[in-house]
């Protein structure tokens, strides 16, 4: 365990990063949703390597990594549902098309 | 320590010290030593896969009244090998359509998922790739990479057949997967373990067969399912969409699928084995050495095995909408009120003498199989007279 | 214990929507059964808490971590102290005779409607009986299920308010309840005024929630902790104290005003009562009762707990700022609501605006530093407005079932369709009536009177002429129009057919009613002040001691006074006896002589609104996003302003609405106006990934900024 | 510990290595003279008629929505089987509750008619 | 440079180079594979931590369910399988751009961390990091609320879902 804290935690920073471009530029709706795991599993690293580095005797980071796999598995259940649904009347997954919310 | 009782260290300490002596460091020789363990599990696991061919088609022989192999050697045992070497001087087509890269991926990890599994199988109490405290879970993700693999396939094949067959078999696979690790639970919470090696030596008093009998039964179910076996095999009903995922698959690549399918059934012979019926483990007979354990573990899993191919030549194929009704609205259900009720007396008598809990275990499983059997009759009942009730209605 | 007393009604809630949602008997007796164990845990817990000597030095506390946020955790917990026993006592009655009444109002036991579509209330159903005769009887509610699980998650949310220690889980009851009064005002979806009204309701108390949470997100700050017993220690309550914050305020002053604002919104106080008589479109009495006896109690009860806080810096003399405000708004929107109730025709909008009146009593009370009297008049009045208002629900119940006897169509809510209902529905009647007199505080018998009295009392004790004189004219018009209601509907003779047809209401119906009356009228008896004449000693003033015990400092007992005793009487018994002389032969709204349109139309409330909030709101609105978004953001980085407007321009041409721009920008701002905001409203696109880049753009900003400023 | 995971990850590199071996071996021995037809879609000698990649029933989905839903709870469930043998009977109604309220969404999506194949 | 460093950046090579391809492929089921690819280097990095219960449930639930669900939705979503047309949006190097200013602002924050470059304590051999994680789960004073609300949560996601994907076809 010879790794320095702070690879962990520039690694995370990317991958957030990579998921956030994936989130701002992709048109296709589950592209989108994809970059959002992609943010989501960053932000699991940083918890799991701090719980490590930190304090291995406190298992917060370990619960709050498993409550974060809670929740992405929620976001993408409801995201991708919506998705579909929205396709199924509009015949469009491009998040541009959905736009009904403006104004 | 000695080569009988201890056969892997030995070997190990002796290869340890001839690599050092080599003048190779410490670790890099532990990491040679483990990389020989690796090869030899994978190996053995897949010699083993094409003996499971042998005897696959001499057991579904005998069920068919017929001989099976007998030509090429004694008994045909050289047959399988024979096959091999066809399977790899075939020519191998692949579509133009296909999306090569994920088309030819999908074979490999297809079988290597499988053998995957062989890392944490203990064949005896010191003979085991690894002893991993997640062990329960990690059979669970190998699966995963399984289910990932058929799909993969099934997509890069681009065929209408191959993508059915792949969305039926992982739809069958997904919703089977849930008993499966919720009995999985069962044999986890009895032991306090999610180690194999743990689940096995905790068995010593008395096998989880007889604390959780339906526990196996709702596990062996569901492996079959997982396998995508007969009766569940809708994802090659040849009648509908000629061979499932893999009909573009040719020569060795279908050869890897096939071995897959294979090696998987008699591991999962092996897990059931380990799970409930106590690995290796045999009234005491395991102690005399390792090699002996090994025998008893693998003489179980070939039973396992067997009746895994006992179910897919005997039952019928059934359809999807049954299939997955049947999981949903009956394996998933009872799985979970298996658990409860488990963790409940788990807690509830600890500090009874062994034999107490088994019992009192058994006998709450024979009822909760009673009230099920009940209820699925009175069930059946109902829906037979809103039949005939209907029936005079519909012919006229 | 007190941990389980919301949950029961929560079991049901979810039980009923997942499960027993076909089944109406099964769903009602869930409904009720949570009730009931609920009540019974509520009582348990208040007999306990009445053997407990100086229960409001040991209270029962319990807590736990919520969320471990670190070292620290954020806890959560229960505590029932004196005033939470008080409360818990009288919501545990009247949630379980709601849920007992709503089972005879919404029809159980009677046949499905003919045309009966769910979203709209139940038309009847024809029923042919034995001898071959065709009638008309009244159907069951088409969601009667989805009605009580409504009502379970309400009670649920009712609960958790009282039962809560600290203001987060008061704030998740709150808008539990919230929530609750969404769905059931709107629970006739398919009538448009149910749907508007619910929106508005929704949206005027969010109004004040919003506040609401503002005070509390300043009050954690300002204390690092949201649980009453941390927050009112004495310490805690002085450094707040001595804070000044904004205007002049001191931290608690303006904490409270900030949650006080909330309370407006909840307890329908001026200027955001607008919400409640609109409510009344909800099923008849009992979302009525919810949100007039229940649900708008919850808001002067959060008052009362936050009162140390509200008080913190009051000296005794002069009230603070804060008080002051409250004081008038409380009392100016007594007689103002009063005014209102004079001139409705509607049974229910009469309670309605008596509701807000009397709930502007309480806060007036409060701001005058009236603790107890708040307290005590909060219970009484929760105990007779919902009498009043499950007989309004029975009188219309009968009056509908009248009507649709003689198939004659009328109004079933409208006062002056009634008349002589007191032979066809004596115990409604009778109930009624103790109601009645109670709400206009007839003396020596009735709840109301005690309560009242104690306010009165109160504001004469400490010298606030204005809100004394104010209170005592409001009681004046409280009885005259109580009086007017009762007369209108129960005496003289029926002034419809369906008001001669009306028949009494079944027992689940009834039976809330009368339990109710018993409590209007002896729940008085605990309040009685010691030295009252005569009465005065005979029954000890139980209440001024238990429930003053809440409070750090105990509150000295008033002075007796003769004179706010003849002034409360002499209101009461004068508005009574006017109400009755001036309404004894009204026959039709023309002899109405107090149908002057101002007060008819609420003071024009809703129209000043809509004028002043609404379509200025929608204005600002439009510019403020389209100028600030496109000129100076979006545009400027992506294309420059001429580039994006073309580009956009071009993609979204089509969505630009004429009529809704002509609508906004009238006729009289002109063109130039109007052809900025077309232009300028593109950017509103309704694209997630914009607002994202936009959103993201401000952050990084404001981090680079942030980082600037701090280097 | 470490070397737990270590043997995992060769045995992970080796596992993924030697069913590619065969197939190397298939490509130096077998012969490979592709033609058209030979490399067309296989429908059993009929014409392809359309896309391959044709629509799929909703249910699919749905199923593989119970499922993940599912397969998250078990996730939680092997650390509570864990724990059970240290901790008071408590913690077993715990669970019970946690797998009482994801029943509740099976009996949901059930009465809804979401788990019938149709 | 020890062999764990060299597992590190192995694996940090593989998850960023599949997370560049997830939002710049063209093809939205290899976008959703390459996603498993990043995954699966994730989980590798929680064995690396010791965290082996999370590596396993890291496959377990997200290249076992979620990918399977990605894969389910895209093939649901796409009448025209070829992913035909841009696949990114007009303001894509916007998007970039800001993307390397939040990783700028986050590098600088990590770097400014105090200790920062700290190494791993020991785990000692006899801890059980999965026990004590199941413990620390379902007893009260720890995470026991969690622990419950989670199912809720889930509970809510499915229900909701279902809702939402069946469509109300049956009405």
């Amino acid at each position: 365990m010879n790794i320095p804290l702070s690879w962990y935690l520039i690694l995370a920073a990317s991958l957030f990063c990579i998921g956030l471009y994936g989130v701002l530029s992709r048109r296709n709706a589950i592209a989108i949703l994809l970059g959002v795991e992609l943010m989501l599993n960053a932000v699991n690293i940083n918890l799991v390597a701090f719980w490590r580095y930190l304090d291995p005797a406190q298992m917060g980071g370990q619960v709050f990594a498993i409550i974060v796999f809670a929740v992405a598995a929620a976001e993408v259940a409801v995201g991708l549902a919506l998705i579909i649904s929205v396709y199924r009347s509009r015949k469009s997954v491009v998040a541009d098309d959905i736009d009904l919310m403006k104004w | 320590m000695n080569l009988w009782n201890d056969p892997i260290n030995f070997i190990a300490g002796w290869l340890r010290a001839l690599l050092t002596g080599w003048g190779l460091s410490l670790d890099l020789a532990k990491i040679f030593i483990m990389l020989v363990g690796v090869g030899v599990l994978i190996v053995g696991s897949l010699v083993l896969a094409i003996f499971l061919v042998w005897v696959e088609r001499k057991v579904v022989a005998r069920f068919q009244d017929r001989v099976g192999p007998n030509r090429i050697g004694p008994y045909g045992l050289i047959q399988p090998f024979a096959d091999i070497i066809k399977l790899i001087i075939k020519e191998d087509i692949t579509p133009t359509t296909a999306d090569k890269v994920i088309y030819n991926l999908a074979p490999v990890l297809a079988l290597a998922s499988v053998l995957f599994l062989w890392a944490v199988l203990p064949l005896a109490s010191n003979i085991y790739g690894v002893d991993l405290n997640v062990a329960a879970l990690y059979l669970v993700a190998a699966g995963a990479l399984g289910t990932l693999a058929i799909i993969m396939g099934g997509w890069a094949s681009n065929n209408k057949y191959a993508l059915l067959g792949a969305f039926r078999m992982v739809a069958t696979m997904i919703s089977y997967e849930i008993p499966m690790v919720v009995v999985l639970l069962i044999p986890t919470l009895l032991a306090g373990t999610m180690s194999f090696r743990g689940i096995v030596e905790s068995q010593a008093g008395a096998w989880y067969v007889l604390m959780a009998p339906l526990a196996m039964l709702i596990f062996l179910i569901s492996a079959v399912a997982e396998l995508g076996r007969a009766p569940f095999d809708l994802n090659e009903a040849e009648s509908e969409i000629i061979a499932g995922f893999h009909i573009e698959y040719t020569g060795m690549k279908f050869g890897l699928f096939y071995a897959g399918e294979l090696l998987h059934a008699f591991t999962f012979g092996g897990f059931v084995a380990l799970l409930f019926f106590g690995g290796y483990q045999f009234f005491g007979l395991e102690k005399l050495g390792p090699l002996v354990a090994v025998t008893i573990f693998l003489a179980k899993a070939m039973f396992g095995y067997w009746v895994i191919m006992w179910i897919k030549y005997t039952m019928p194929r059934i359809r999807i909408d049954h299939l997955l009704a049947f999981n949903w609205k009956f394996l998933t259900p009872l799985a979970l009120i298996l658990l409860v009720v488990t963790a409940l007396l788990h807690k509830l008598l600890a500090g009874l003498p062994l034999w107490g809990i088994t019992l009192i275990m058994f006998l709450t499983n024979v009822l909760i199989a009673w009230v099920t059997v009940e209820i699925l009759r009175a069930y059946g009942r109902k829906q037979r007279q809103a039949e005939e009730v209907l029936a005079p209605a519909g012919q006229h | 214990m007190i941990w389980l007393l919301p949950l029961p009604p929560l079991l049901a809630f979810f039980l009923i929507v997942l499960v027993t949602n076909k089944k109406k008997a099964l769903s009602h007796t869930l409904g009720v059964g949570a009730a009931a164990l609920s009540w019974l845990g509520s009582m348990i817990v208040f007999v306990r808490a009445l053997g407990v000597e100086h229960f409001g030095e040991h209270a029962f506390e319990s807590v736990v971590d919520w969320l471990p946020t670190g070292e620290t955790a954020l806890q959560i917990g229960v505590r029932i102290d004196p005033l939470g026993a008080a409360v818990l006592f009288f919501v545990a009655w009247t949630i379980l005779m709601i849920f007992l009444y709503s089972v005879g109002y919404q029809n159980f036991g009677q046949p499905a409607g003919d045309h009966d579509v769910k979203g709209l209330p139940p038309h009847g159903a024809t029923v042919t009986d034995n001898m071959g005769k065709k009638h008309t009887v009244m159907s069951i509610e088409p969601m009667y299920s989805r009605f009580f699980a409504f009502l379970g998650l309400f009670a649920c949310g009712m609960y958790t308010l009282v039962v809560s220690n600290n203001l987060l889980t008061l704030f998740v009851g709150w808008e539990i309840m919230g929530l609750c009064s969404y769905l059931l005002i709107g629970f006739w979806y398919g009538k448009k005024s149910a749907r508007d009204a619910a929106v508005k309701a929704f949206m005027t108390t969010r109004i004040g929630d919003v506040f609401m949470l503002l005070g509390i997100a300043f009050l954690y700050s300002a204390t690092g902790s949201l649980s009453f017993e941390v927050i009112f220690a004495e310490g805690t309550l002085h450094a707040l104290a001595t804070t000044p914050a904004f205007f002049g305020f001191s931290a608690a002053g303006f904490i409270g005003l900030l949650i006080f604002i909330g309370v407006v919104g909840k307890s329908a106080q001026w200027p955001l009562h607008v919400w409640l008589p609109d409510a009344m479109e909800g099923p008849t009495p009992v979302s009525a009762m919810i949100h007039a006896a229940t649900m708008v109690s919850a808001g002067v009860y959060a008052v009362l707990r936050m009162f140390p806080l509200i008080t913190a810096d009051f000296s005794g003399h002069g009230l603070t700022m804060t008080m002051s405000i409250i004081a008038f708004i409380g009392s100016f929107t007594a007689i103002f609501a009063a005014t209102i109730a004079v001139a409705q025709n509607d049974i229910k909008r009469v309670l309605a605006y008596s509701t807000v009146s009397q709930l502007g009593f309480m806060i007036a009370a409060l701001g005058i530093g009236a603790y107890v009297a708040a307290a005590f008049h909060l219970i009484t009045h929760a105990f007779f407005k919902a009498l009043l208002f499950l007989g309004s629900g029975s009188v219309i119940h009968g009056m509908e079932h009248g009507a649709l006897h003689t198939g004659e169509h009328v109004d079933p809510q409208d006062l002056f369709n009634m008349g002589g209902l007191r032979k066809k529905m004596p115990v409604t009647f009778w109930t009624f009536l103790i109601g009645g007199l109670a709400l206009s505080g007839f003396p020596v018998l009735t709840a109301g009177f005690w309560s009242k009295d104690e306010i009165l009392a109160d504001a004469f004790g400490h010298g606030h002429w204005v809100v004394f004189i104010t209170l005592a004219v409001a009681a004046f018009l409280t009885a005259f129009y109580t009086m007017r209601q009762i007369t209108l509907a129960f005496f003289g003779e029926p002034r419809t057919r369906a008001a001669a047809h009306a028949q009494e209401t079944p027992w689940t119906m009834t039976l809330p009613l009368v339990v109710l009356a018993t409590f209007a009228i002896g729940y008085g008896w605990t309040g009685i002040p010691e030295h009252f004449p005569i009465l005065g000693g005979l029954i000890p003033n139980w209440f001024h001691e238990f429930v003053g015990g809440t409070l750090a400092v105990h509150p000295e007992v008033l002075e007796f006074s003769i004179w706010p005793l003849l002034a409360s009487i002499g209101v009461a018994l004068g508005g009574l006896s006017f109400g009755w002389l001036a309404y004894r032969k009204v026959r039709t709204p023309r002899q109405d002589r107090l149908q002057i349109p101002v007060l008819k139309n609420k003071w024009y409330f809703d129209e000043a609104y809509d004028f002043l909030f609404v379509r200025p709101a929608a204005w600002i609105a439009e510019q403020f996003s389209y100028l600030f978004m496109d000129r100076t953001i979006i545009d400027g980085i992506l294309h420059g302003i001429a580039r994006g407007a073309l580009f956009l321009g071009g993609v979204f041409r089509n969505y630009i609405d004429k009529p809704v721009i002509n609508e906004f920008f009238g006729d009289g701002t002109g063109n130039l106006v109007k052809r900025a905001g077309a232009g300028l409203r593109k950017i509103q696109v309704g694209r997630l990934q914009y607002y994202m880049l936009a959103s993201l753009i401000v952050l990084v900003a404001f981090a680079v900024l942030y980082y600037l400023l701090l280097a | 510990m470490e070397s737990d995971w270590l043997y995992i990850g060769l045995f992970l590199v080796v596992g993924l290595i030697i069913p590619i071996v065969p197939l190397i071996l298939s490509r130096l021995v077998a012969p490979h003279k592709p033609n058209p037809i030979k490399q067309s879609t296989y429908e059993c000698g009929l014409e392809t008629v359309g896309e391959s990649w044709v629509q799929f029933k909703a249910q699919y989905y749905i199923f593989a929505l119970v499922f993940l839903v599912f397969d998250v709870e078990t996730v939680f469930l092997f650390p509570w089987a864990l724990a059970l043998g240290q901790l008071p009977l408590f913690v077993v109604l715990e669970g019970v509750l946690f797998i009482g309220i994801l029943v509740a969404g099976l009996v949901y999506a059930w009465r809804k008619g979401m788990l019938e194949w149709a | 440079m020890t062999a764990s460093q060299i597992v590190f950046l192995l694996s940090a090579a593989l998850i960023i180079g599949s997370a560049l391809m997830v939002v710049t492929t063209r093809k939205l089921v290899h976008a959703a594979l390459w996603l498993v690819a990043a995954l699966f280097g994730v989980a590798i990095l929680y064995g690396l931590l010791e965290a082996g219960f999370l590596a396993v449930v890291q496959v377990v639930v997200y290249i076992g369910a979620i990918a399977i669900l990605f894969i389910f939705a895209v093939m649901l979503t796409r009448k025209e399988m070829r992913d035909t047309g841009p696949q990114t949006r007009r303001s894509w190097p916007l998007a970039a751009l800001l993307g390397l200013l939040v990783l700028a602002g986050l590098v600088f924050l990590v770097l400014d961390m105090p200790d920062v470059a700290r190494t791993a304590v020991e785990i000692p051999a006899e801890v059980d990091t999965v026990g004590a994680l199941g413990q620390a789960l379902v007893s009260p004073e720890a995470y026991a609320l969690p622990f419950e609300v989670a199912s809720v949560l889930l509970l809510a996601a499915l229900i909701g879902a279902v809702y939402i994907a069946s469509g109300q076809k049956k009405e």
